[in-house]
């Protein structure tokens, strides 16, 4: 039983740590205006990926020949806390990393490593996920989005829905029916799509809190190359399914909630720490124990994950736990801290003691997607019940695993 | 025994639920949140003529003098529709004035309240429990000819768009809480009064806050001037005002979940996963379940509230603010499950400014933060149960 | 709108407060010794009984022709709360008088209900109801009982379960397949079962805390004469729903946990009165606040049932909420309490700090059973669900109204 | 970093599950707790004999000189087993003895420890952070050639059984709390030490009172006496003391919690009600995932805090208090929400004296209830991230 890093992943750390002082001063500047126009948003993201590309420390568990460090999940994992914690940079390829550029990496072509992973590593590039659909959550198999034999290549037509980032992507990954006659999850095919291709449509979804992430994609008779299909033809599927169970083990995502559950404690302790007593103070104190309680075994059951994928096993039921404490707890603090504030949580602005410009309750508001995003609470129980527990499948119900949009 | 509307209060219901729905649907609301505009001045004028400005209003000063389950008809459906703008300010200030001015100045202030020409709000020191800025602080300089009134306010109801303010200040003295709070009515553009409009989560209510530097009021607008100026003499009509306030907010929170859960298991019924509607799995039919539970928990809770303060004690045999406690303590847990739950079964459309179930997560965890928290109101359910202030 | 009852119902009520003023000190007195022999609590059940019956405070909804008063749900309901809060006697008829009795009111021949009503009434006979099977809870309608023509009559063969107060009775009440052909609900009937005939066993079932309230009853080959089908042969199923109906608006089952819930918030109000701060006493507060609550609204949802059962509509969602009231608001403040008391909550006895011998603990142990007799949870929500909101079945399911055991 | 345990760890854990199956199945237990017998004196000799009476004690008197990670492996067993018996008891208070007793008592207590001759009981001051007769208040008032000691505490795990407990006093001062405890050997059948056996919802672990009234303890019994007999001086000893006593409570818990989940788990999958497997039904279903999830979060923490105790402070680079309150108050929710879930999908067997699931619910519950309450663990939760007590 060791929890600690070793000596030279502890050098590793120090290494990225004296990186991170002399590069953060020459970082780009956050914006002084909100919102920030896209392109600026672009460039900001650009500047530092390739900052990070040029010294490494960028897609470190990729191979050199596409840019990568080819280091290990501990490595990806440092880096990660050391640095995509500081929130320099807009996570606008996020999902590219997470999921797209993976599944060209285990299932693409020679040439479509080549082609599309050096550039993205370097900032270049942007991706996005064309998963899921209107009609197509949870139950990611149905889809309904075609793709026709057209001369050497296809033709793809439908309507995606949750594609974050798509406003600022030059490729999406889109997985389409290619045969017909296939049922659920036979007959689809995983294609890469030119998002600046005529036929393709982004409209923004905005939050409820105004934040932009998410869009709706149309593809309207979109023409796509026959090199463009990642995997084998109808093979779509299992390429998806097997990219997310060698990816399941290194996301970090709980990673970058540190920062907003910090904001969060932060703000309670300077109310609660106050001179005057305040009703309901012992409750609240209950909760935030539970709530710091909740982090920490949201981090202990990071570094199991990081364990297992670092010692090359299958990932074990420790991804989908942290899924439930990253995203039940930051729900759950995020409504806390509004309680904690009281009258002035109700406030974006307008008076000086408003905390924070409204973080806090735009934080709450979007919190909600927290259990519905990269695989919702009642998935999540069901893959623990049944996969981990060997209990029957729903009666009436074949279960899927669904490959799920990302958090931010 | 009886638990059931009148047909009258059945009929008032109705009316209020077809009126919202066409002068104000939920895009119109959406518009007033956008523009923060509060309600548009036409549909306010066709609520006077409606008689619901003057629900509780005498009918000598032009009301209807209804009673509080009558009233409780018309907000449920507001909070139904989200109804924007200030009525509840109107409603309570007027409620103020009724209880405790002087017949003069009800005669000169009602009358125009009930036929929607004057709105009104109200700001009390120390709200939901709290003394500081955030729940409240003024007080009441005495002087040869009136007060001079100081203080401020986080966040008003209605005040951005009220012509006066009924303001409940400690006499004398700066430090003071809690008792001997009394009544003032000023005038929003009056010297010594700072109104400043709020960015809030629910853009509809025309909230501001209020700051007084010095504000004069003459004799007259001191509407518990017959009660004397001791600084232990409370207002006679705050508890009832509060009392208001609470059952209106509650039947608010009502109106707005029973929405919420009809919007839900609609959309259970219709929206399918893995080949059968989502509403057949049991953990979103469990969910659904216990919608249900939390509205008619609240509806429960909140029918007795408003007979409770329908009926004199000794017939109810309640203590009201027992039982406004336990409302509002259940309004606010029961609207926040509805959220939860109902935004859980929609799914991430949900979570989109386009879907209407975020405005109605807006408007009710305002309603849970802004009138007095959660914890607040179990405080006075435990000292209505015989235990001491939580203290130590 | 009016929460109170009429002047002729309340002085109804001050005409049964006056009895119980006067007889009360008559009535028998409870055990020095616990447990009290079975005899015993048979005995004091038939005093106190009698003793009401002879006042017509007993069954009062019932026919004065077969012992009751003729009177409605509202008298019946200012009885259980001015009488059978009063903890006089035990409550071994309980069932008898919410299912068993009532079925043969309801649906029973002129000859039953002359037989069978007047006694029991006077608390000279004791019912059970013997509908579970071991294989069948929540699901009642796949029971295994058979029942086979014999002569003018019928054998009866099979095991049953959670029978409170078998030990005690004279009669069962007893569903059972007569028809080998009938699926589910169809082809079952109604049986009246002398508890004292030869082929009837009963086994004692002791609960976690070592009460013995519940019983495992054998049917080996019991012969039953056929005019003791309750309603007509091969319609059981109908005759037990329609008499749950129709008792729903009237169980007031609620009433009784009046006491058990006051003894919890008396005993928290003493320790947190208490001079010591004791950790986490904000938290009890507002889990009480919430309690109390909960506790106001299970009466409030009460008066809504008793409304409608007096009003003479069917019965609403109300009854399936207040059984949810009771049954969790009881088990969350049984173990409140104990969390209160602390470490003095974990002893039965031995020391003169244990308050109320034990009382608490094992108080505690009971109320795990709440939540599923009478309705588990589970099927209480389906039933919300389903029959109130109009949400489809479950996937695969047919669900059937099951006739619950009752609460203490 | 290696997140799994040692060949040697696994053996460990194989064969403590192995002899506790064999050597004291359910049935056992059962009646041990009707005995109110606590361990049979054989099965205590046998582990004994495997050295787990003396896997703390170091291996110069004859212990195995063992690891928290280690000793884990065996206590998780123990509560699968529900194991009966003092074997905390006698582990705390020798580990007491190792840390802080002069090396003749060492000497001579500590070998017949190990061997399975002496049990022993910790009896504390203050325990769970009360400061009254539920968690122990005890002082020692200097003699010429000791002291006497004074006090008393409701319930002492293991001391009916124990024929020497250690008692954690403050030193001179009866109001006194929290500093200045230092430790004192007693023997039970000492005069003025009173044990009375107690009446538990557990009734395997031995539980009695423990009342003194001026037992006298030379001061060669005196644990501390090098440490200076000044009352401000705590004993080195007490807070490992308290943090293995947690680690193992905690330890204890996961293996309960483990075995209701898995019996929960395959009743849900054999259990059928409308035709299909329980397991099938959502709320069923989610149950069970809940359970997981529980159990693997208090696994998560318990196998963390045991290594924070086994390395320094600077090499784990965490606070061993933070992590026994976050490990204990996880396992105080975890276990109570296994019994709850394995209790509501076993349906009203499982609330029957013959099943098994209630004996766990009963030892959850004292897990939950005697040691320290949750609110306790919270508090410290606090205050090791810099908030002040909850003291207003």
């Amino acid at each position: 039983m060791d929890f600690n890093l070793s000596p030279e992943q502890q050098a590793y750390r120090e290494q990225v740590r004296a990186w991170v002082r002399e590069n953060l001063p020459r970082a780009p500047k956050p914006p002084r205006r909100r919102p920030e126009p896209p392109e600026k948003v672009r460039d900001r993201y650009s500047t530092w990926q390739r900052m990070r590309a040029d010294a490494k420390l960028a897609c470190v568990m990729w191979p050199e020949a596409y840019g990568g460090a080819g280091l290990g999940p501990v490595e990806h994992y440092i880096v990660s806390e050391e640095i995509d914690t500081l929130g320099v940079a807009p996570t606008i390829n996020v999902v590219g990393f997470g999921i797209c550029l993976p599944t060209v990496l285990h299932a693409g072509s020679e040439a479509q490593k080549r082609t599309y992973l050096p550039p993205a590593v370097r900032g270049e590039h942007v991706w996005c996920q064309l998963f899921s659909e209107p009609g197509s959550g949870s139950d990611l198999a149905s889809l309904k989005t075609r793709a026709e034999p057209d001369g050497d290549g296809w033709r793809l037509s439908g309507q995606k829905i949750w594609t974050s980032f798509a406003h600022h992507a030059d490729y999406g990954l889109c997985l389409a029916r290619s045969d017909p006659r296939g049922e659920k999850h036979k007959g689809l095919s995983m294609f890469i799509v030119n998002m600046k291709d005529p036929g393709v449509t982004v409209r923004p979804i905005r939050f409820s809190n105004g934040e932009h992430d998410f869009n709706e994609v149309f593809l309207d008779n979109v023409h796509v190359p026959g090199d463009h299909v990642v995997g084998a033809v109808h093979q779509g599927w299992q390429v998806a399914m097997a990219t997310l169970m060698l990816e399941r083990g290194t996301s970090n995502i709980h990673v970058l909630f540190r920062p907003w559950i910090q904001r969060c404690v932060t703000a309670i302790r300077d109310v609660l720490g106050g001179e005057a007593a305040l009703p309901g103070q012992g409750e609240y104190r209950a909760r935030l124990a539970r709530m710091l309680t909740r982090v920490r075994l949201m981090e202990l059951q990071g570094l199991r994950v990081l364990n297992g994928a670092a010692s090359g096993g299958p990932p074990g039921p420790e991804s989908s736990l942290v899924k439930l404490l990253w995203s039940e707890t930051n729900q759950e603090l995020a409504a806390l801290t509004l309680e904690v504030l009281g009258p002035v949580g109700a406030l974006l602005g307008g008076d000086e003691a408003v905390p924070e410009d409204g973080f806090f309750p735009r934080n709450w508001l979007r919190s909600f997607g927290n259990t519905l995003e990269a695989g919702s609470s009642e998935i999540l129980r069901n893959i623990l019940a049944e996969r981990i527990l060997g209990l029957p499948k729903d009666a009436g119900r074949a279960i899927a695993a669904a490959p799920q949009p990302p958090a931010r | 025994m009886d638990l059931t509307y009148s047909e009258e209060q059945q009929l008032i219901g109705q009316q209020a639920r077809e009126f919202f729905e066409r002068e104000c649907p939920l895009e119109r609301v959406r518009k007033a949140w956008s523009d923060r505009a509060g309600l548009e001045p036409a549909v306010w004028k066709r609520m006077a003529e409606l008689g619901w400005l003057g629900a509780l209003i005498p009918e000598r000063f032009g009301g209807q003098g209804l009673g509080h389950t009558d009233l409780s008809r018309i907000v449920e459906e507001m909070g139904r529709g989200l109804l924007p703008g200030g009525y509840l300010g109107t409603l309570a200030a007027a409620r103020a004035l009724t209880l405790a001015a002087p017949e003069a100045l009800q005669r000169e202030v009602l009358p125009s309240v009930a036929r929607g020409e004057r709105r009104l709000a109200l700001a009390r020191s120390g709200e939901g429990g709290r003394f500081d800025r955030l729940g409240g602080r003024f007080y009441a300089d005495e002087q040869d000819d009136g007060y001079l009134l100081f203080g401020e306010k986080l966040a008003v109801l209605g005040l951005a768009e009220a012509d006066q303010v009924v303001v409940a200040a400690v006499l004398g003295l700066p430090k003071r809480i809690a008792e001997g709070l009394q009544l003032f009515l000023l005038d929003a553009d009056a010297p010594g009064v700072e109104i400043t409009p709020l960015a809030t989560l629910e853009s509809g209510w025309q909230q501001a806050s209020l700051r007084l530097t010095g504000a004069r009021v003459p004799r007259d607008r001191h509407l518990d001037a017959a009660a004397g100026n001791s600084p232990d003499v409370q207002s006679p009509a705050l508890a009832p005002v509060e009392a208001l306030l609470d059952l209106a907010l509650a039947f608010d929170a009502l109106g707005g979940a029973q929405r919420v859960m009809e919007m839900t298991v609609e959309y259970a019924g219709l929206r399918t996963a893995f080949g059968h509607p989502i509403g057949t799995y049991q953990a979103v039919k469990h969910k659904c379940a216990d919608m249900l539970f939390a509205v008619e928990n609240l509806r429960a809770a909140a029918t007795w509230a408003a007979w409770v303060l329908d009926v004199p004690p000794e017939q109810s045999g309640a203590d009201p603010a027992l039982a406004l406690a336990m409302t509002r303590a259940t309004a606010i847990e029961s609207y926040d499950l509805v959220i939860r739950h109902g935004t859980q079964v929609h799914g991430a459309i949900a979570v989109t400014e386009e879907h209407d179930l975020q405005l109605f997560a807006k408007r009710a965890k305002t309603l849970a933060l802004s009138f007095g928290s959660l914890a607040h109101y179990q405080e006075r359910i435990l000292a209505a149960n015989g235990f001491a202030p939580d203290g130590r």
